[in-house]
């Protein structure tokens, strides 16, 4: 009886929680981990250079994948961090900087690395999608925070380059669970397309800086 | 690169020098040929030398309405009115597109110098409404930035 | 062959307004299909359109007027229930005319 | 056609106009204004009406092997043949399939089971390609447009809606592949724009409803019209997943999520997308 009693009370608390806007109810069956795991298999088809094991997370993406009614604990955040300044690699000769004019063009460009795209051509990096940069260029995205005059507000000094280097290379090593891909840690852009990205936010003739 | 700027890739040789060999009729009015000297041509000039004229005129009494920004080049829709007398025709021209015209509307009497359309612009560029009255040859110009959108180019 | 247009003709104060949405590729010949070959051109060329029996509108069009044109035009002298045909024909020699009533 | 935004397009149209005499108001609009007057400029000519034709004589006309009509064997939820706000209760739990379905899901089973197609013919170019047409689509443009202008009520009292749901949302949070992106990436934040075009947030009813009322939609773009089931598939392809799977449980569970989301909403499609 008392069993029965709580699945009474149980769908009781599905039926108010169904009223909810959102139904942000906590009775809705439970998706564990696995479960959605599963669900994503039966569900994708390897396409391109896009196979299965793209549904594969690391544990940064793993934790970083809750809903916003689960925060992650300071022991996860310090986990993220950790692992992710740990990735950071730092360019062997010590020169950030490249061609700005190289730079602008992997800015541009959104393609790289979707199943569409040929994994031949090196990907773009595609920060206008998210960032001002250039003053010239009105279709910029505001996800990210406004990069116009970066490097004319911050100079040249080896802190800010190792700095921006880092954030460009591994985001989620200064900010977890930051929404901007991890452009060298994940193999997005090369070295060298780093240091043209670097070129221009840093460099003065840089459209960026005027 | 996305889809408007793809439209129009490769964009020398093809069709506008196949057409051109096909040879080109006179004028633009529905009972003849296709005018395929007109839209080859690369400029406001060529296409209204195409048409018949010497030279376009500025004139206040064209109104073109486009968009500021066009989200999509593949699409972007204009709209003219001419207050011009006895305005015998209207056409789109977009100046950076590999053949300048893109569309001719002859007005007959009765038939409101007005046009609404839709047409595909390879960059960001002046687009034209050139209009031809027993007059001569006008136009009003406006400039459409056509812009780069999503989240995979 | 092609889908029907749709043609919507309403008579409001005096004057006939005439939408049309054509279903058309609107090819331009200089695009290339995923195996890097070039897309052969393929777009209306001419569009005519008629009222009792009286052309209102005619047009020639080359490849850059837009995927699926839209069109709208006004002209007088036509009363409700007349029907207004527009026709156009491509550059393959494909043609399609449909009609609509005045409303 | 419509008539409902004939005074929002005369606005605009006015707005334009100042704009166009180079007025002071032009330099200091927004992006967005300017995206707005882009697309106001459309009014009420949407090409989606050609596919809409095209649906509704593929709705009434006898087809397949047992050569009857979508309209006198299909329940999409409301009864057999209901079109009329049949969409706006999508998805839904189908008991003849025990499964939930949307609309591109229920109208499979109903050409397999009612009008006797396989499902491989079913579902074979379920996105139409230039003159490569899709039936699919054109029924959908048909469908949604009976629902245009009519309120959203979802279903949700089956366990098997809300498990989809749950589904869907643990779906919208999962960041995988190379760049770590996830549907809540780009959509779980208020008044962001990628490049220009603004980004609805569709963990809240409002910013899911701007997005969930106006699909599916035809895209400029593509010059195509689009369903849901493509613009999910499309976003997957675009966050370096692999291919979503036309009908896939992940494809369902996310419009689910999506449509409970923007429970209460007004349809208003198909819409004009860029």
């Amino acid at each position: 009886m008392p069993q029965r009693k709580f699945s009474l009370l149980l769908a009781l608390a599905t039926t108010l929680a169904a009223c909810s806007a959102l139904a942000k109810d906590k009775a809705s069956p439970a998706a564990g981990p696995a479960a959605v795991k599963q669900a994503l298999l039966a569900s994708f088809e390897a396409k391109g250079q896009a196979g299965l094991d793209r549904l594969d997370q690391d544990e940064t993406q793993a934790l970083c994948s809750r809903d916003p009614d689960h925060p992650l604990s300071s022991d996860e955040v310090q986990k993220i961090v950790s692992a992710n300044t740990a990735a950071i690699r730092y360019p062997a000769d010590g020169r950030y900087l490249g061609d700005w004019r190289e730079g602008e063009k992997i800015a541009q460009t959104g393609t790289g690395k979707q199943f569409s795209d040929d994994p031949a051509k090196p990907a773009g990096g595609n920060c206008y999608a998210c960032h001002q940069l250039a003053k010239g260029e009105i279709a910029y995205g505001t996800l990210g925070p406004s990069l116009y005059r970066y490097g004319k507000l911050r100079g040249q000094g080896e802190a800010m380059l190792k700095y921006t280097w880092g954030k460009i290379y591994d985001a989620e090593a200064s900010m977890p669970c930051s929404i901007m891909p991890r452009f060298g840690h994940k193999g997005i852009l090369t070295e060298q397309q780093i240091r043209d990205v670097m070129a221009l936010l840093f460099d003065p003739q840089s459209p960026v800086n005027q | 690169m996305n889809v408007s700027r793809r439209i129009f890739l490769k964009a020398s040789g093809g069709v506008g020098a196949a057409l051109l060999l096909a040879g080109w009729p006179r004028g633009v009015l529905a009972d003849e040929a296709w005018n395929a000297k007109a839209f080859a041509g690369k400029s406001l000039d060529d296409v209204v030398k195409a048409l018949g004229g010497a030279a376009a005129q500025p004139s206040a009494d064209i109104a073109l309405t486009a968009p500021d920004i066009a989200e999509n080049g593949a699409v972007v829709p204009v709209e003219i009115e001419s207050k011009l007398p006895n305005t015998r025709s209207i056409s789109i021209l977009v100046e950076k597109n590999p053949n300048a015209l893109s569309a001719d509307f002859s007005i007959p009497a009765g038939t409101d110098p007005y046009i609404s359309t839709r047409v595909k612009m390879a960059e960001t560029s002046n687009l034209y409404a050139l209009v031809q009255t027993d007059g001569g040859f006008f136009y009003a110009k406006k400039e459409v930035k056509v812009t780069l959108g999503g989240c995979g180019g | 062959m092609a889908d029907p247009m749709r043609i919507r003709a309403t008579l409001e104060g005096g004057k006939v307004i005439v939408k049309v949405l054509m279903a058309h590729e609107m090819e331009t010949g200089y695009r290339k299909d995923a195996n890097g070959n070039l897309i052969p051109a393929h777009y209306i060329q001419e569009v005519n359109a008629t009222c009792n029996g009286k052309t209102v509108l005619s047009a020639q069009w080359g490849p850059s007027v837009s995927k699926n044109p839209f069109l709208a035009f006004r002209f007088s002298g036509a009363n409700k229930g007349d029907k207004v045909v527009i026709s156009w024909k491509d550059n393959k020699g494909e043609s399609r005319t449909d009609e609509a009533v005045i409303a | 056609m419509k008539r409902k935004l004939t005074a929002a397009r005369s606005l605009l149209w006015a707005l334009a106009a100042v704009t166009v005499a180079g007025s002071a108001v032009a330099q200091s609009s927004s992006p967005e204004d300017e995206i707005a007057q882009y697309r106001a400029m459309f009014g009420d000519d949407n090409p989606a009406e050609l596919w809409q034709t095209r649906g509704e004589a593929l709705w009434k006309q006898p087809r397949g092997p047992k050569n009857v009509a979508l309209a006198q064997v299909c329940d999409l939820g409301l009864g057999v043949g209901v079109a009329a706000g049949a969409y706006a209760q999508l998805p839904r739990y189908f008991s003849d399939t025990g499964q939930v379905q949307d609309l591109e899901s229920r109208l499979v089973t109903c050409m397999v089971r009612g009008q006797g197609f396989t499902e491989p013919e079913a579902i074979q170019q379920h996105f139409g390609k230039g003159d490569a047409k899709s039936d699919l689509e054109a029924l959908s443009a048909y469908l949604v447009a009976q629902s245009d202008g009519k309120p959203m009520h979802v279903p949700f009292d089956r366990p098997e809606e809300r498990a989809a749901y749950e589904l869907g949302k643990q779906v919208f949070f999962y960041r995988a592949g190379t760049h770590d992106f996830s549907c809540a990436t780009c959509h779980s934040q208020t008044g962001k724009r990628i490049r220009l075009q603004i980004l609805p947030n569709l963990t809240t009813a409002e910013g899911a409803t701007a997005a969930y009322t106006t699909w599916p939609a035809y895209r400029i773009s593509e010059g195509e019209f689009r369903t849901m089931e493509w613009r999910i598939q499309d976003c997957f392809r675009q966050q370096r997943l692999p291919q979503l799977k036309y009908l896939s449980p992940v494809a369902i569970a996310l419009t689910e999520y999506l449509a409970r989301n923007a429970d209460g909403g007004v349809i208003k499609a198909p819409g004009l997308k860029r």
